[in-house]
């Protein structure tokens, strides 16, 4: 089971735990990526994320789909904000639920380390003094 | 047809979509697009999407096509 | 910082990941630990947990010391629950806040290992036909 | 002096602690234990914790220590 979402307001963490607890699966592994207020030493006065929506949801439901054929999981979450987020607020949040731990982990460190690589959703870095796209320049 | 820009490529082209010519590769798409934004030769790359599917250089791209630039993503 | 427990009543996550949250940490990984409904092909009614509390306090303050020296994390948050648990419930919460999320996957790995190698809690697995102390026989 | 037990070895002594002699070497409690609860030996393992701390077998037991039985753990 998968539930894939580009959300334009907060995130919220609790009724993903809710979604994705069971009495079949033991373990429960949850990453949250929130916007740091330092990047590099400068001081990040917010963020902007933009998404090619459609594509970045069928993007996010390949990963989904991908950790759920190569780890025994039973659900795999994954939330990504867009918009203006300052420092503190929720940019993504992943949980997945399989009856082991280890699978758990693995399918979850997969799924945020694979968004980052293929989803398109870009990140624009507000500083007191300048903006940068994230990555965008060699 | 149209190409649809986001992020740092919306800023070069001075807009969310662009006109170009369809029934060419996709490889000659990136090339005649930075020819006419030299830009994009700043970035570290970019890809093109059609039909929200990442696109390979031999693809053609047709009238009717939904097709987008790609430029690093940067999510999480 | 660390915020360690043993708890004899309900585990509850959001106060957790509250506690973990701020804007110096852009990765938080958290584990959840539930009681499945089947273990070994078996159903389960209930788990009994019972702990020698001081020395497993003592000895889950050593995991998050020690994965703080190991890894540069911010926050590590350790509960675990003591007495009678049914399917569903949740038996163990990890938390660890780092600046970025591969310390946090680590240090949050390594705590929930260790924690099952060298806290002195015990696990009662009840049955519908009997019960068993777990991983106490060979 | 006593030493306290915990899960499965609280069932096979029949109680939370047992009296055992003190000033001995923590083998020579183990040793002395089994002899005593010759179920102990089913066990996978037990350790010995001494004052909060996993207790090598050449460590000794004194009078005042707070002494207790660790089989094996299943916490998590």
């Amino acid at each position: 089971m998968t539930d894939i979402k580009i959300s334009a307001t907060a995130l919220t963490v609790q009724p993903c735990i809710d979604w994705a607890l069971s009495a079949k699966s033991g373990g429960i592994d949850i990453f949250i990526g929130t916007v740091r207020d330092m990047t590099k030493g400068k001081k990040v006065v917010r963020l902007e994320f933009e998404a090619y929506e459609s594509m970045a949801v069928s993007e996010m439901k390949k990963i989904a789909n991908e950790a759920m054929a190569k780890w025994p999981v039973h659900k795999i979450l994954i939330h990504h904000r867009t918009g203006v987020l300052v420092p503190g607020d929720i940019a993504v949040i992943i949980v997945v639920a399989a009856a082991h731990r280890d699978a758990a982990f693995d399918a979850c460190r997969y799924a945020i380390d694979t968004l980052k690589k293929t989803v398109p959703i870009w990140k624009k870095e507000v500083f007191e003094d300048g903006e940068e796209w994230v990555a965008a320049r060699p | 047809m149209k190409v649809l820009a986001f992020g740092i490529v919306k800023e070069i082209m001075g807009g969310a979509s662009v006109a170009v010519d369809a029934n060419i590769s996709v490889a000659a798409l990136q090339a005649s697009l930075e020819q006419q934004y030299p830009r994009l030769k700043q970035l570290s790359a970019f890809m093109i999407a059609v039909n929200g599917e990442y696109a390979g250089p031999d693809v053609i791209v047709k009238p009717g096509d939904e097709v987008a630039i790609i430029p690093p993503v940067s999510g999480g």
